[in-house]
């Protein structure tokens, strides 16, 4: 069953992307959170094995964090985007990590990236960064040239010229 | 009159130590450490005495006392010294049943040594079984039965012979042996062999001591480092000076080794290749020495075995290194397992550097066994080798040669795996083992050191107990010793050593004061700092060996025994589901057993 | 008087061949990486370079030590390996070995390597006890055709002291003439004993950091470098030894000193034959796996060794022929 | 400071040139430990090989810290590999040497504003050489191991001492950026 077919049966507007040099079809849609589970699981049993990738992306003017869970079906050859928004300042949202295992490394990076919380996963926190305070780097309000140049270009440096033999 | 004094010191002082120290509960174990110490030093005064005499209590034992005699009473009353000194602060103050029970063992074991007729040997030989067997019951049930199992074996097989030789001498003496045809001395020397092989577990016969070795260690180091030494003794007696080399040559010779013989030789190089290849892959450090001595043991039946001058004169010096540094290494296991209760080698780790003096006994003792020239250890291997090489024998000598490499795999084992390498925070604060427990092991020591550097001392002794079975004589002097083909000179050896010692110590010391001492997590991990991580390499340290051993070592003689075993449990309950309590049945089966009867008789007439 | 003088001039002979045996290494050492440089088809270091390393290594400014035990490697391996020089015939001048035989030698060769494993084993680093488990197993299994080697050598020659078989030797025809099959299992054992390429498992540099040598450094690693020098004049003599008749062309008696020059040259010549063989195979093999190593010595090297064995046998006990 | 290495033969060799004989020493026998950190370690093996050969200059790669005196930092150094170098640069024993490959620990390079990379390694161990370019070619590899040799013997190469006599300092700079594992 391929996915235009379950995008009809489920109700959702799907749209079709077109990539210049890619001849497999790619379909986006925009899905209620609540109702993310059922739908990953219905592409699941109809031949989407593969769970590629879960991506965040910040956006800022919006005010909200869209995530983008990337499913692909090697019976007929279709990568489908499914992405839930949710709003910037707590995002939240609960484990999928039963779907599919791998989807807990990419929530623990996303935490640690962007600060989105995923209830159900309990090996969130310190993951590629080590001792690290600050805010979650990803996020489009941490400005990196500031604080490179404030915690490096802080370090005095080392008086030059010990003493020779 | 001097033979009282002997048969006393030797035989009744530890009897009424043992029953003083019974009686005494509170101070056994000193009690014991004193009934312990008589024997010992009494002895060197008794060198160089013959002498013999009859005993009548009741029953008539005749006794004598020679040099074969004292050469052994002095590996025996030394460890079992040894052993006391070390139970002083091992066993508990209370345990009355310990010291007890070894001298009962030590008085049965000077008993046999001295015995010169068989009902006199098999008494104390018994009196030393039972002893052992009450000792090993103290830690296990199991292990006991398994340890009774075959201590009951060889004592019938012990009368089987003795029964066979009463036959047809009509005396129990040794001395007289005489008119017995050589069918008669096949059959007696076999049970005798076999019986006292049993003691020395030999390769069929050795189940029992891996289970009897893990009781408690002052007695154990006493059981495989005196006990199994009276094994050699009985077959050396049995051998030697009951049936007599000319016998023994009786039996037909293959390249002047008599054809008796020969076959106990390659049995106890099989032993020593099993039992060494066994030790490499065990955890629980008793077994793994339980092993060893099996193996070690195994080069003494080849040197009796083969009976040239040279082959006898290592397999007693042999016997009596392996006394020395078998209890070392017992006792330091003791140690360890008194420090920190725990036995497995995977779970200890590092503990040379909180138990330094313990390692330094226990390294000692491992260049013994493992032949290093340092030690004396090397000369008994080395005379045991040129034996075999000697009479061309190439079954023998390649088996023997890959047994003492081996060997250097589980010295390596114990020593890595209990004494260095990381230290576990477990043991961080693990004091040094008491003191009697380090004079038990520095005392056992000596011996070791002494004849490495004057082999020429023992091998006076050993000469004077090859002349007396006159099986030949050993060329030696204070230094050296030769064989036919080859020799070496201790003298030389030490002198050379110590200099390049010394030269390579000042090469080594010029940069005392540029070195920093770094502590163990201070180690090269590519760079990574674990906060804390127990990286003990010791856990199944020879898997690779292991694994293309794995084929070989699904067979094993212990399994074999079990299966024995069930196979007659199921047959008697078999047999037991005769019994149907209905009395038609037992109608019927009279019926069918007068038949048979009938048939028989018919037919027999 | 003569006697000391006697010993004194024995001493400073050993001393002197000692000292030559241990500069021979280091060059050898040296040889070895040009040898292998101009296989690989690249210029490669002087051949002195392995003299500016010890000399680097002993010039240290600073030096790591564990404890207590970690000093046993170097003074046990350095003491050990010159003891097994001092009772190793070189260029026919007998040294010690008048006083000692093979199964002596082959147990003062246990000596460093015990010591080393000792050392290692104190440096509490998991890489060292691995390092030192596998050398201990290939030891296991390149010792099984060496030994049988060693045992044809002796029953065929029925003898088991170095000199008489030097003589033996001398007096009529090399011992790889008539025991070639010995020979031949000899050699491949020898590359386990040297510890070349495909038998350098114990101290693979990749898999666990150089093994047993992750924590030397500075001056324990130059000690250790004088024994790894010295452990090769020892393997490549004992095989020169055994089987080439230990370089003895003159005999010492007729021609006296010079007959002791020209013996050492030919021994050189010798062993540094026996060094290149080991050096080529060193140059284009992989590295083995320790089971594969284990498994590989105790099949087809020890069938060798076991026909040498048999034609030993049968050639001095069955035929009777006495050397 | 303790007295480094005394002079085996005060009466043979004079003070001052046993100095130099140490110098020479560790110039003509470098052993280097390298630290793949980020591009530049694909740059080694032509150095090693047939082309451009170092070992002739008696360089050669060595697996454990404690055996080398010559650490290779190849590449940009982010906050959790510089916790490493500083680890196996306080392994390896005096004197020791530091190369840097690249404009990445220069000035921090195309990662210039990138939060979790260090911007300048000589704040945190003594470097005696830097090899600018975004990844030097083996050439300039070769010329950098020439020029630090001749560094070496004219004692210009004291990174070593500096680590010793600046210590705290060092230590200061790296606590900034990373939790010490001693601490």
């Amino acid at each position: 069953m391929n996915a235009v077919g379950i995008f009809k049966e489920l109700g959702i507007e799907y749209e079709e992307m077109k990539v210049k040099g890619n001849k497999d079809p790619r379909y986006r849609a925009k899905v209620d959170p609540e109702k993310l589970e059922d739908i990953i699981l219905k592409f699941k049993n109809n031949g989407f094995r593969h769970f590629v990738a879960l991506s965040c992306v910040d956006w800022i003017k919006e005010g909200n964090m869209e995530l983008i869970y990337h499913l692909f079906s090697y019976d007929n050859l279709e990568d489908v985007f499914l992405s839930i928004y949710l709003p910037r300042d707590q995002p939240k949202y609960k484990s999928l990590r039963h779907l599919f295992p791998q989807i807990e490394t990419y929530e623990r990076e996303i935490h640690e990236m962007f600060g989105v919380e995923f209830e159900g996963n309990d090996r969130l926190g310190e993951f590629i960064l080590e001792d690290w305070e600050d805010m979650p780097p990803m996020r489009k309000d941490f400005d990196t040239e500031k604080y490179a140049k404030e915690k490096y270009g802080s370090v005095p440096l080392v008086e030059e010229g010990g003493e020779k033999e | 009159m001097e033979i009282w004094s002997a048969f006393g010191i030797f035989v009744l002082v530890p009897l009424i130590g043992a029953l003083l120290s019974y009686l005494a509960r509170k101070y056994a174990v000193y009690l014991g450490l004193i009934f312990a110490l008589v024997p010992a030093i009494a002895l060197y005064p008794f060198y160089g005495k013959e002498m013999s005499t009859v005993v009548n209590i009741g029953v008539k034992l005749n006794l004598a006392f020679d040099v074969t005699t004292w050469f052994f009473m002095l590996m025996l009353d030394t460890v079992a010294l040894a052993s006391m000194l070390f139970a002083t602060s091992y066993v508990r103050k209370g345990e009355g049943g310990f010291s007890t029970l070894m001298l009962l063992g030590l008085a049965g074991a000077n008993g046999v040594l001295m015995a010169r007729d068989f009902l006199t040997l098999y008494i104390f030989w018994e009196m030393m079984s039972w002893s052992a067997y009450i000792l090993v019951l103290r830690s296990s049930g199991e292990y006991a039965r398994r340890y009774m199992l075959f201590a009951v074996l060889s004592a019938y097989l012990l009368i089987m012979g003795i029964g066979i030789y009463y036959y047809y001498t009509g005396s129990f003496l040794y001395s007289a042996a005489s008119g017995i045809p050589l069918s008669g001395w096949a059959w007696i020397l076999l049970f005798l062999i076999l019986g006292f092989a049993v003691k020395m577990a030999v390769f069929p016969l050795h189940v029992w001591a891996p289970y009897a070795y893990r009781s408690e260690q002052p007695f154990v180091a006493f059981l495989s480092g005196g006990l199994s030494k009276l094994g050699t003794f009985g077959i050396f007696m049995a051998m030697y000076s009951i049936a007599g080399v000319a016998i023994l040559q009786g039996f037909g010779t293959f390249r002047s080794i008599s054809l008796f013989g020969y076959p106990f030789a390659v049995l106890g190089a099989f032993t020593a290749f099993i039992g060494t290849i066994l030790a490499i892959f065990q955890d629980d450090l008793r077994k793994l020495l339980a092993y060893s001595s099996i193996g070690q043991l195994g080069y003494v039946m080849v040197g009796l075995g083969l009976g040239t001058p040279l082959a006898v004169g290592g397999a007693l010096f042999h016997a009596f290194n392996h006394a020395f540094f078998k209890a070392i290494l017992f006792l330091g296991a003791g140690a360890v397992i008194y420090r920190t209760g725990k036995y497995r080698i995977s779970e200890l780790g590092g503990l040379g550097y909180r138990m330094p003096f313990t390692f330094l006994f226990v390294l000692f003792a491992i260049f013994a066994l493992a032949g290093i020239p340092i030690t004396s250890g090397f000369i008994s291997k080395w005379m045991l080798y040129e034996a075999a090489i000697e009479k061309k024998f190439v079954l023998i000598a390649p088996l023997m040669l890959i047994a003492s490499v081996g060997a250097f795999l589980y010295c390596f084992r114990i020593l890595y795996g209990v004494f260095l390498g990381q230290l576990d925070k477990e043991h961080e604060n693990v004091k040094e083992a008491p003191a009697p427990m380090l004079a038990a092991m520095a005392l056992l020591m000596l011996p070791l050191l002494i004849f490495a550097i004057f082999p020429g001392w023992i091998l006076k002794w050993i000469n004077e107990i090859l002349t007396g079975a006159n099986i030949g004589t050993l060329k030696y002097d204070t230094y050296a010793y030769y064989s036919s083909i080859g020799g070496a000179d201790m003298l030389v050896f030490w002198i050379t050593f110590m200099l390049l010692f010394m030269i390579s110590m000042y090469l080594f010391t010029r940069k005392r004061k540029v070195t920093k001492v770094v502590d163990q997590y201070d180690n090269y991990l590519a760079g990574e700092t674990p906060p804390y991580v127990q990286l003990h390499a010791a856990h199944n340290f020879y898997k690779p060996l292991r694994d293309t051993w794995a084929p070989l070592l699904r067979y094993s003689v212990d399994r074999a025994y079990e299966k024995f075993v069930k196979f007659f449990i199921e047959g008697f309950e078999e047999i037991k589901k005769m019994y149907t309590e209905n009395p038609q049945d037992y109608a019927a089966y009279l019926g069918i057993a007068f038949l048979i009867f009938l048939l028989v008789g018919w037919w027999l007439l | 008087m003569t006697d000391w003088a006697n010993i004194l001039i024995n001493a400073g002979l050993t001393a002197l061949y000692l000292f030559l045996a241990i500069c021979v290494g280091l060059l050898f050492m040296g040889i070895a990486r040009k040898v292998t440089a101009r296989i690989h088809n690249r210029v490669g270091p002087p051949i002195y370079q392995n003299f500016l390393d010890v000399g680097k290594l002993l010039a240290k400014k600073s030096n790591i030590k564990h404890n207590w035990i970690f000093d046993f490697a170097p003074l046990f391996a350095l003491a050990g390996v010159l003891l097994a020089l001092a009772y190793l015939p070189m260029g026919g001048y007998r040294l010690l070995s008048g006083d000692g035989d093979l199964i002596l030698l082959l147990y003062i060769l246990v000596i460093p390597a015990l010591g080393f494993a000792l050392g290692a084993g104190a440096s509490a680093n998991p890489n060292a006890g691995v390092g030192v488990m596998r050398a201990l197993t290939l030891m296991l299994s390149y010792e099984m055709p060496f030994l049988l080697v060693l045992l044809s050598l002796m029953i065929y020659y029925n003898t088991a002291s170095l000199t008489t078989l030097l003589e033996k030797q001398m007096h009529s025809v090399w011992a790889i003439d008539v025991l070639p099959i010995s020979a031949l299992a000899a050699d491949i054992a020898l590359q386990g004993m040297m510890m070349e390429k495909p038998f350098d498992i114990p101290i693979a540099p990749h898999e666990i950091a150089s093994g047993p040598l992750v924590e030397f450094g500075g001056n324990y690693l130059g000690m250790l470098m004088l024994y790894s020098a010295g452990s090769i004049v020892v393997e490549t003599s004992l095989f020169v030894d055994l089987f080439l008749g230990g370089g003895i062309v003159l005999n010492p008696a007729v021609y006296g000193i010079l007959a002791y020059v020209v013996n050492y040259i030919v021994w050189f010549a010798l062993i540094f034959v026996v060094w290149m063989i080991a050096i080529f195979i060193n140059a284009v093999f992989p590295r083995f796996r320790i089971e594969q190593a284990f498994k590989f010595y105790w099949k087809w090297p020890t069938l060798i060794a076991a026909l040498g064995l048999a034609q030993a046998y049968i050639m001095s006990v069955i035929l009777g022929v006495s050397v | 400071m303790t007295p480094e290495n005394p002079n085996p033969l005060p009466s043979i060799i004079p003070e001052k040139d046993w100095k130099k004989i140490q110098r020479m020493l560790s110039k003509r026998s470098l052993w280097m430990v390298h630290f793949c950190t980020g591009c530049g370690a694909m740059e080694m093996p032509p150095t090693m090989t047939s082309r451009y050969d170092m070992e002739r200059f008696g360089i050669i790669p060595m697996a454990t810290p404690r055996q080398a005196d010559l650490l290779l930092v190849t590449g940009y150094v982010a906050v959790k590999t510089l916790k490493r170098i500083v680890r196996v640069y306080e392994q390896m024993q005096d004197p020791k040497y530091v190369i840097a490959f690249g404009s990445c620990p220069i000035n921090g390079g195309i990662y210039w504003d990138s939060y979790n990379t260090i911007k300048r390694l000589d704040k945190y161990i003594p470097v005696d050489m830097y090899i600018a370019g975004c990844m030097p070619r083996p050439e300039a590899i070769m010329d950098a191991f020439l020029k630090l040799m001749k560094d070496i013997d004219e004692g210009r190469a004291d990174g070593w001492l500096r680590y010793k006599k600046y210590y705290e300092k060092y230590k200061a700079n790296q606590r900034r950026v990373f939790k010490r594992w001693d601490e």
